[in-house]
């Protein structure tokens, strides 16, 4: 018989299969991607108006508890009811196009909708006034909020972040009175790292990685 | 160089085993045989000849083996250490079938892969294959070939030392 | 993709187009699923306020006090609003009728709340109207009736405990002279207060102590159970039921159908109506109250024991007449109360807290009568649904379409809307000002909890339309009370009465009594009945009222652990006299009427009687509660309101009946172990001696510590009445899904805690045992479980972690107490809005193919936990409540950490009585119990 | 056992008159030049419609759920774990026949290992299905796989569930290995035999190139030794790890020791038997009455009665530990599986695997290849009866009498039962037409070394 496989057939199939394996990995990894978050990391979302956490933040100095008076009571941080904006901006920019959806909504009572950045999947029990009781700052999370004209997601938010913080939270703490500072200095050495942890008890963190911690 | 071979072909396996015992006395020494079935002591007839598989598949082993149970320990110790019912994290005896398995799954790859990677397989294309009889080499027909890259190899001698083997034929194999 | 498809459409003349056309559908086909498929999460919204709510604090749940009502008297409860969503129901610490525990109805208001069936607009003959068009017709109505000064106006009402609804009835009357005021409500009390006239010549209610009663007799009175103060006397009644040599009461019950009451005597005889009240007699004329009877004691030896144990206790003795005894019974049953002269210590009477009761069957017959006379030109009914429940034999129906201008105000358009001209949506309690009084006559204010959901209006906003007054509910309520409060701080007493949920000093003053019994209600004892049909009140859905009501629906009633479904209940003897079995149909027929009920074989069921629960057999109770069970009110006529002969016949079909307990026996396993008062004097030990050496002392692994919180629970099973109450807390705090009969048939119901019913072998004894998750510390559900979607935290809590389970239902399986649930379907209401808002947001909502459980309420532990965490200090005992402990009447559940030496918990386990479930299997269970300690006469016992 | 199998060698050997061109031509010719006839259709189509009704029933599952099955609280398992253990156990024989036997050098197994090794594969295939269709949300089931994620969790390894994944699919992968190697010599007897390219292509491919080489052979055969010593600990393996899945359980009727040999010999009784359900058609209906010969077919129904004996001791032993322990539970479990609503079942089982192999007894029978061919049936219905009464019988009453239920199919639990058997006989007929079902280059050896004895 003659050869079944001459030599330019064979080199055809082995490319063939590089190529079938390299087109499954593309397909893989683009299917993981389709599948992330609704919001992409340092993608601002559209927004009902353009609010500028970098205005109100760094150059107004306004302090984060104004808007999200739940913060430090509750696990929800709180939006700010429209009533709270006009309190400056029924002065400030009335006229301005870009407000009109807020006067809108204040008019009408109709309320304004915001796409929420930071979307934790529905099983995920975040409580800001644990972290925040604890001395974790707004910016662990949140980043640099201050410097975001629109805002955007800072962190992956996926379970393996959460966790690194969880496992040794020492390193992520201030003291309580800069924790909605911006420019908090987050302890360096070992020693201010333990001492954080005594400062807030968290010295036994074995509850920090239980599943009950996060999830109900 | 312009070929691959001189090819004898034989009617039964003892002719082969015979033929390549006498090959080989004749100083040959890179001698290939092909049968239709595994003939036993062909291979030391063709010269001495070690066998790598056990060792690989013990290799194999162990390393499936050694790997699972670290994977486990890893996980559950030092990864992700959760009280399951109150156990320990590193409940060893519940670790012991995962690692048995394994080990077995490694010393399989190991062996199979060990065998078609110095059987060089799979070769598709081979100088063999153009010579029309060697398709009975997977039916009821049995092969020597000394290789032109023998250092004794002369083109004539060898033939005629293959006539000598009374084959069926003997053919020079193209490259 | 999509345009390109119909671009395609525009030219299909040729095949090739055709064919270009369907394969293009398929690629838009096939990229939609690919997008579904493949997208991530939705992008979730936030809504703030416009104008942030005072006092609001998003993601914290707030508590209101209101009132639950239930035969129109009130159960004071705390509400849980999330965002302003009622989500969940507390007991009010502070209301008599609660203390802080609640019963199966209040826990279901929430559901009735958010039931999206219920009526949303107003019908006139059937047809969507306006409540503008009502109003214009009823002024037409109200002219006619001022020229007749009212003559032809006619009010139906239940039982009125709202002095607001008092006081507009009043103005009415005054206003309309002429109107007349009916009441009716089916679970009526004719005989209770029929009774206390021939006792008393007056009316008067009955108020009873049971924790100062040191022997109490029950004649077929379930105090307990579906009673306005079933939940106060369930915790009075369990204050006494401690075993303590000298403290402990004892409870004789004489009961038809087996009840609560009867499933926690010491003493318990099962008897027909007939021979209830014949032995009352005899009882009477024992105690020296009544002449001598003819005829011989259905339960000597009962009798004897509970003559001498009545002499003994004198005044601390109390003998309860059941709502369905006749009045001479009651009567009967004041005189020996007063002759063994607890008067002032086991019980007390005051004035009727009701406004002026009626015999309910004679005003609904008087008004019936009316309406064939033609006399009524506007009937305005405000409670109830008559021509369903109505006694049959009035034909209030047909009588009803004869009235020119009617008017129903109901949560549902039900049966009697139907027949009314004017059908308008009622509001929920939760949506409505008013106010109520509870069984002793405290009164609380009902205040709404959230603007109501479908529109609709209160009874007080249906006045003031017949009154012509504009005010709004809450003016109106206001306005009566400011004369009670005075001028003096008059705001200050309202903000206290909203704050406390009840109004300082407003129960009942007892008044002091001598009864004088004629003799003549001695003469004609009743006669013997061959086969005596006993209506009783469904535990579930009542008088029907809560039929629509899928909670209560699913939950297993307490004897027969049927769902969904009302039966023909027998005594196993009877059934075999007859020769039917459960599930078989059978033909009840009674003064020429009959109905179709299946029949189900009750152990412990009295002999020679038919048991049927009302409520069922609805035609226009909602998606949920129609078409299920038998209507026993075709059977209930004026004559018979409770108890009457009957005749069963088999049909020969089956009917199917759900249960969630298919075996009721404990098969000699030591699962609830129980002692009398005596044995456990000698052996206090006795739950656990011949346990301890099956508990494994030694295990290959050693034990984890659990610092910090250890968690766990205590059960007492003498104080457990098997009230249900636990189970339908649970479920409304931990958003379970409801799963229908069908499902129930395949052993599928979802109740996290359960409620055993064992009946035992050789006794007619009745034994419940609550089960929850056991948080077994070697739990065996988490060693099998591949994803470690069950583990075990710090806390020593068994935690299911919905979002990573898979559901292998290893863990199911392994579980020696099945108290573990699995989704093996989508249960949950994915579409409902109404129900997404009524769930608790704390709560994973499970999807299908997931396994979940009891967690101990984790989401109150971490709540509470991080609240004290805030305020830098561990939480004390009793500021984590579960559900279930919240709810318990009888306080059979204490909950709480381990590792504090001053917990109720720890104490509770410390005692001689506690043992774990199964303790031989090594699971060592968080969850124990306390075990059943009975105290029945010494020499009936020991012999 | 294989001392019971042993004298039975000279009558199994393919007869003198054959040689190896004859041996080749017609195992290969099966393949490639025979015409499939109307049987082979027939059986084809039916198992296509079984295997359609599969999908539908799966499809389906995965959109409504478990709920669909019969299974509830007790009974959370029920045919679906039945099925993945008889099928597992069906795919026992296989590996046993090819590897075992060949370490115990039977050579009688030459004719008969080929197929049972394809049983084996297919057989394991199914059954590893099942597992993943009875999760509430299949699409998770690569949870219970190790791979970094973004979760960093890992598998539970104290569960038997995930040592079942692992021995599974290690089965799975050395089978499919020690198949294949044995293969590729033949399939290159296909490749030289075909006459269409396609065909030499295909088979080309898949031959890797084979060509006979004496050093080729040398390590070809090695190799194939040592995966047979591999496989013989690993099927054992298998089969007890399955049974952990209940052993491990604290359920009475689940946790007893003598379950991974109890299961291992039930694993070997159905093998066996479903060897003979498909060798007696195969010899039929491909002709093959001198290579699988009535020796074959004796020495198989010898294996099927030792192992109906363990099986059968493995029943007693269940009965009489409960007694001996004492404990409540289990002596309930028993008087349950004798009496209890299920009693019947456990009696059919009795009846099937235990009294009517014993005519085995005698060789007129063992020598009956009809009554072989239907005893094996019953032994394979018998020994799915046992696998269902185990994870259904135990369930339904255990510690609690308040939690006591009952388990009824409902028809998609028949459908995927049914279905998996279509799909099992689907990928058997495609087998025979494609692939040779017997091992040709094995037949050539044993002719040569008898030869060599003739000589």
């Amino acid at each position: 018989m003659a050869q079944v496989f001459d030599r330019g057939l064979v080199l055809a199939l082995k490319i063939g299969t590089l190529v079938a394996i390299a087109l499954t990995a593309t397909l893989l990894v683009s299917w993981r991607w389709s599948i992330d978050y609704p919001n992409a990391q340092g993608a601002p979302p559209q927004q009902p108006l353009p609010f500028s956490h970098q205005h109100h933040v760094r150059d107004d100095g306004i302090d984060c508890r104004y808007c999200h008076s739940g913060v430090e009571k509750s696990a929800f941080a709180g939006m700010p009811g429209s009533n709270v904006c006009l309190t400056c901006h029924s002065q400030l920019f009335r006229d301005s196009p870009a407000f009109a959806p807020l006067h809108a909504s204040a008019r009408t009572g109709r309320r304004l909708q915001w796409t929420r950045v930071n979307d934790l999947p529905d099983f995920v029990y975040f409580d800001h006034s644990a972290h925040v009781s604890h001395g974790v700052p707004c910016k662990e999370c949140h980043g640099r909020i201050d410097q975001m004209p629109l805002t955007a997601r800072a962190r992956s938010l996926e379970m393996q972040w959460c966790l690194s913080c969880h496992r040794n939270p020492g390193g992520h703490l201030v003291s309580p009175a800069a924790v909605f500072d911006m420019n908090a200095q987050l302890p360096a050495s070992r020693a201010e790292r333990r001492a954080q942890l005594a400062h807030y008890d968290v010295l036994s963190r074995k509850w920090l990685t239980d599943c009950s911690t996060c999830h109900r | 160089m312009a070929s691959y071979g001189m090819l004898a072909e034989f009617a039964s396996a003892d002719e082969l085993l015979e033929a390549a015992r006498r090959t080989r006395a004749a100083g040959y020494r890179r001698i290939e045989a092909y049968s239709p079935f595994p003939v036993h002591g062909l291979v030391e007839a063709l010269g001495p000849h070690r066998d790598r598989i056990p060792l690989l598949t013990l290799i194999g082993g162990i390393l499936g083996g050694a790997g699972g149970y670290f994977m486990q320990w890893y996980s559950a110790v030092i990864s992700f250490p959760i009280n399951v019912g109150g156990r320990p994290a590193h409940s060893w005896p519940s670790f012991i079938p995962v690692t048995f398995e394994l080990a077995v799954l490694g010393a399989a790859l190991f062996a199979v892969g060990g065998m078609l990677v110095l059987n060089g397989l799979p070769t598709l294309y081979h100088p063999l294959f153009n010579v029309e009889a060697f398709e009975l080499a997977s039916r009821n027909r049995f092969y020597l070939c000394v290789r032109c890259s023998d250092a004794r190899y002369d083109a004539v001698e060898v033939e005629r030392h293959l006539e000598s083997l009374d084959p069926l034929l003997v053919q020079e194999v193209p490259a | 993709m999509h345009d390109r498809k119909y671009d395609a459409g525009a030219d299909d003349l040729d095949a090739f187009a055709q064919e270009r056309r369907r394969v293009l559908k398929l690629m838009a086909a096939a990229a939609a699923m690919a997008g579904g498929a493949c997208s991530g999460p939705p992008p979730e919204k936030i809504v703030p306020y416009v104008d942030t709510p005072e006092q609001s604090l998003p993601g914290k749940p707030l508590f209101y006090a209101t009132a639950t009502r239930l035969s129109g008297y009130g159960t004071g409860v705390l509400v849980e609003a999330n965002e302003g969503r009622p989500t969940k129901v507390e007991g009010n610490p502070l209301h008599p009728a609660s203390l802080g525990a609640t019963d199966v109805f209040s826990q279901a208001a929430v559901l009735q709340l958010w039931d999206p069936a219920r009526s949303q607009t107003p019908l006139r003959d059937g047809r969507v109207a306006t409540w503008d068009e009502f109003l214009l017709d009823t002024e037409n109505g109200l002219r006619e009736l001022d020229a007749s000064r009212g003559d032809g106006l006619f009010v139906l009402t239940g039982a009125v405990c709202s002095p607001t609804l008092q006081s507009q009835l009043e103005a009415l009357h005054s206003r309309y002279p002429g109107m007349r005021w009916h009441q009716y409500d089916p679970l009526h009390r004719d005989n209770e207060l029929r009774g206390s006239e021939l006792a008393f010549g007056r009316a008067v209610d009955t108020r009873y102590s049971f924790d100062r009663a040191r022997v109490v007799l029950s004649l077929d009175a379930d105090v307990v159970s579906a009673a306005p103060h079933s939940v106060r006397y369930a915790h009075d009644l369990a204050s006494l039921r401690r075993p303590h040599a000298d403290r402990m009461s004892r409870l004789y019950a004489l009961e038809s159908f087996p009840g609560l009451i009867g499933a926690r005597a010491d003493h318990r005889v099962a008897l027909p109506p007939a021979d209830i009240e014949r032995f009352a007699f005899r009882l009477g004329r024992d105690l020296g109250v009544a002449p001598a009877v003819v005829g011989d004691s259905p339960a000597p030896s009962f009798e004897k024991a509970l003559v001498d144990d009545l002499l003994a206790a004198g005044a601390a003795a109390l003998v309860l007449p059941g709502p369905a005894m006749p009045p001479r019974v009651h009567a009967l049953v004041h005189a020996i109360n007063h002759r063994l002269g607890g008067q002032g210590q086991t019980f007390e009477h005051t004035p009727p807290v009701a406004f002026k009761p009626v015999a309910n069957v004679e005003s609904i017959r008087t008004l019936a009568d009316a309406m064939r006379a033609g006399r009524v030109r506007m009937l305005v009914i405000l409670e109830g649904n008559p021509v369903y429940d109505a006694p049959a034999d009035l034909e209030f129906a047909a009588r009803l379409r004869t009235v020119a201008r009617s008017v129903h105000l109901s949560a549902y358009a039900d049966e009697t809307s139907a027949y009314c001209r004017w059908h308008l949506p009622r509001v929920h309690e939760f949506e409505q000002w008013s106010d109520v009084r509870a069984f002793d006559g405290t009164a609380s204010i009902v205040q709404p909890i959230i603007a109501p959901l479908y529109g609709g209006h209160s009874a007080h906003e249906l006045l003031n339309v017949l009154l012509r007054s504009g005010a709004a509910a809450h003016d109106t309520v206001r306005g009566v009370w400011q004369r009670t409060f005075g001028n003096t701080d008059q705001d200050e007493r309202w903000r206290t009465a909203l704050r406390d949920g009840v109004i300082a000093n407003t129960r009942a003053a007892a008044v002091t009594l001598a009864p004088e019994l004629a003799e003549s209600i001695f003469s004609n004892p009743p006669p013997p009945v061959d086969l005596a049909i006993n209506f009783v009140a469904d535990q579930s859905v009542r008088d029907g009222e809560f039929a629509n009501n899928a909670w209560l629906q699913e939950l297993p009633r307490s004897m027969s652990k049927l769902t969904w479904d009302n039966a023909a209940y027998v005594s196993p003897s009877t059934a075999a006299r007859l020769k039917i079995a459960s599930g078989d149909e059978v033909e009840l027929r009674r003064a020429g009427r009959t109905v179709r009920a299946g029949v189900w074989v009750l152990p412990n069921h009295a002999d020679d009687c038919v048991t049927v629960p009302l409520g069922y057999g609805r035609t226009r109770a909602g998606p949920v509660g129609d078409g299920i069970g038998f209507d026993a009110y075709r059977l209930r006529t004026l004559d018979a309101p409770w108890h009457g002969s009957v005749e069963l016949i088999r049909t020969g079909a089956q009917r199917l009946l759900v249960t969630t307990q298919h075996h009721s026996r404990m098969e000699g396993r030591d699962l609830v172990r129980t002692a009398t008062l005596a044995q456990f004097a000698r052996n206090p030990q006795f739950a656990t001696d011949e346990e301890i050496e099956k508990v494994p002392e030694h295990t290959l692994y050693p034990d984890r510590p659990y610092d910090g919180y250890k968690w766990g629970m205590a059960i007492d099973l003498n104080a457990c009445i098997g009230c249900n109450a636990c189970t339908i807390a649970c479920q409304a705090e931990n958003n379970i899904p409801v799963v229908g009969k069908e499902q129930v048939l395949r052993g599928r119901e979802m109740h996290w805690i359960r409620v055993d019913r064992y009946f035992h072998d050789h006794d007619s004894g009745v034994d419940f045992q609550p089960v929850p998750c056991m948080h077994c510390e070697h739990a065996p559900c988490e060693e099998v479980c591949p994803v470690g979607a069950t583990v075990h935290d710090s806390q020593g809590l068994n935690v299911q972690v919905y979002n990573r389970c898979v559901g292998t239902r290893f863990c199911s399986n392994n579980c020696p107490y099945k108290v573990r649930r699995f989704n093996f379907l989508q249960y949950v209401d994915r579409t409902q809005e109404s129900l997404k808002a009524l769930r608790n947001p704390d709560v994973t909502v499970r999807e299908r193919g997931v396994m979940e459980k009891c967690s101990y309420c984790i989401q109150r532990i971490q709540r509470g936990r991080i609240e004290a965490e805030r305020l830098g200090r561990k939480l004390r005992d009793g500021e984590v409540v579960t559900a279930c402990q919240a709810a318990c009447p009888a306080q059979a559940i204490s909950f709480g950490d381990l590792n504090d030496p001053g917990s109720a918990v720890r104490a509770a386990k410390a005692s001689p009585r506690n043992y774990a479930l199964l303790a031989e299997l090594n699971t060592r269970p968080r969850t124990t119990y306390l075990a059943r300690v009975i105290n029945p006469r010494p020499d009936d016992t020991e012999e | 056992m294989a001392k019971s199998v042993a004298p039975a060698l000279e009558p199994t050997q393919p007869p003198a008159r054959q040689t190896y061109a004859s041996v080749s031509d017609r195992i290969a010719d099966l393949v490639l030049k025979r015409r499939s006839r109307w049987p082979w259709f027939l059986g084809f189509t039916l198992a296509l419609l079984c295997m359609l009704a599969f999908c539908v029933a799966c499809a389906v599952l995965f959109w409504k759920g478990p709920g669909i099955w019969g299974v509830n609280i007790p009974v959370a398992w029920g045919y679906a774990i039945g099925n993945f253990v008889w099928w597992i156990g069906i795919g026992h024989a296989g590996t046993f026949i090819s590897a075992i036997l060949l370490l115990l050098r039977q050579h009688w197994r030459t004719s008969i290992n080929r197929f049972a090794e394809a049983m084996t594969l297919f057989a394991a295939g199914i059954a590893g299905i099942f597992p993943v269709l009875h999760l509430g949300r299949p699409w998770f089931f690569y949870w219970l796989l190790p791979y970094p994620n973004v979760m960093e969790l890992w598998p539970q390894w104290r569960s038997p569930l995930v040592w079942d994944i692992f021995a599974i699919s290690t089965y799975l992968i050395v089978s499919l290995l020690f198949w294949y190697i044995g293969l590729i010599p033949d399939l290159a007897t296909l490749r030289d035999r075909a006459k269409t390219r396609g065909r030499q292509i295909v088979y080309g491919l898949f031959a890797l190139g084979w060509r006979g080489e004496a050093r080729h052979w040398a390590r070809h055969q090695s190799a194939y030794l040592l995966i047979a010593g591999l496989a013989t600990p690993l099927v054992v393996s298998v089969h007890s790890v399955v049974s952990l899945d209940f052993a491990i359980g604290n359920t009475p009727g689940y946790h007893s020791t003598i379950f991974p040999p109890y299961f291992v010999a039930g694993a070997l009784f159905s093998g066996f038997a479903m060897v003979l359900t498909l060798a007696i058609p195969l010899r039929h209906f491909f002709r093959l009455h001198d290579l699988i010969t009535l020796q074959h077919l004796e020495n198989a129904a010898k294996v099927l009665l030792a192992t109906g004996w363990l099986v059968a001791y493995g029943y007693l032993c269940e009965i009489f530990m409960a007694y001996y322990s004492g404990d409540r539970f289990e002596m309930y479990v028993v008087k349950d599986r004798l009496a209890g609503p299920y009693a019947p079942v456990y009696w059919a089982l009795l009846v099937c695997n235990v009294l009517v192999p014993q005519v085995l007894w005698w060789r007129k029978a063992r020598r009956n290849v009809a009554l072989l061919f239907v005893l094996s049936l019953v032994v394979n219905m018998g020994m799915w009866m046992e696998r269902f009464l185990i994870v259904v019988s135990s369930l339904h009453r255990d510690f609690l009498p308040s939690s006591w239920g009952m388990f009824h199919p409902t028809g998609w639990d028949w459908t995927h039962l049914i279905g998996s058997i279509g799909t099992f006989a689907l990928l058997f007929l495609l087998f025979v037409r494609f692939l040779p079902a017997i091992s040709i280059y094995e037949i050539r050896e044993q002719l040569h070394e008898q030869r060599k004895e003739g000589a």
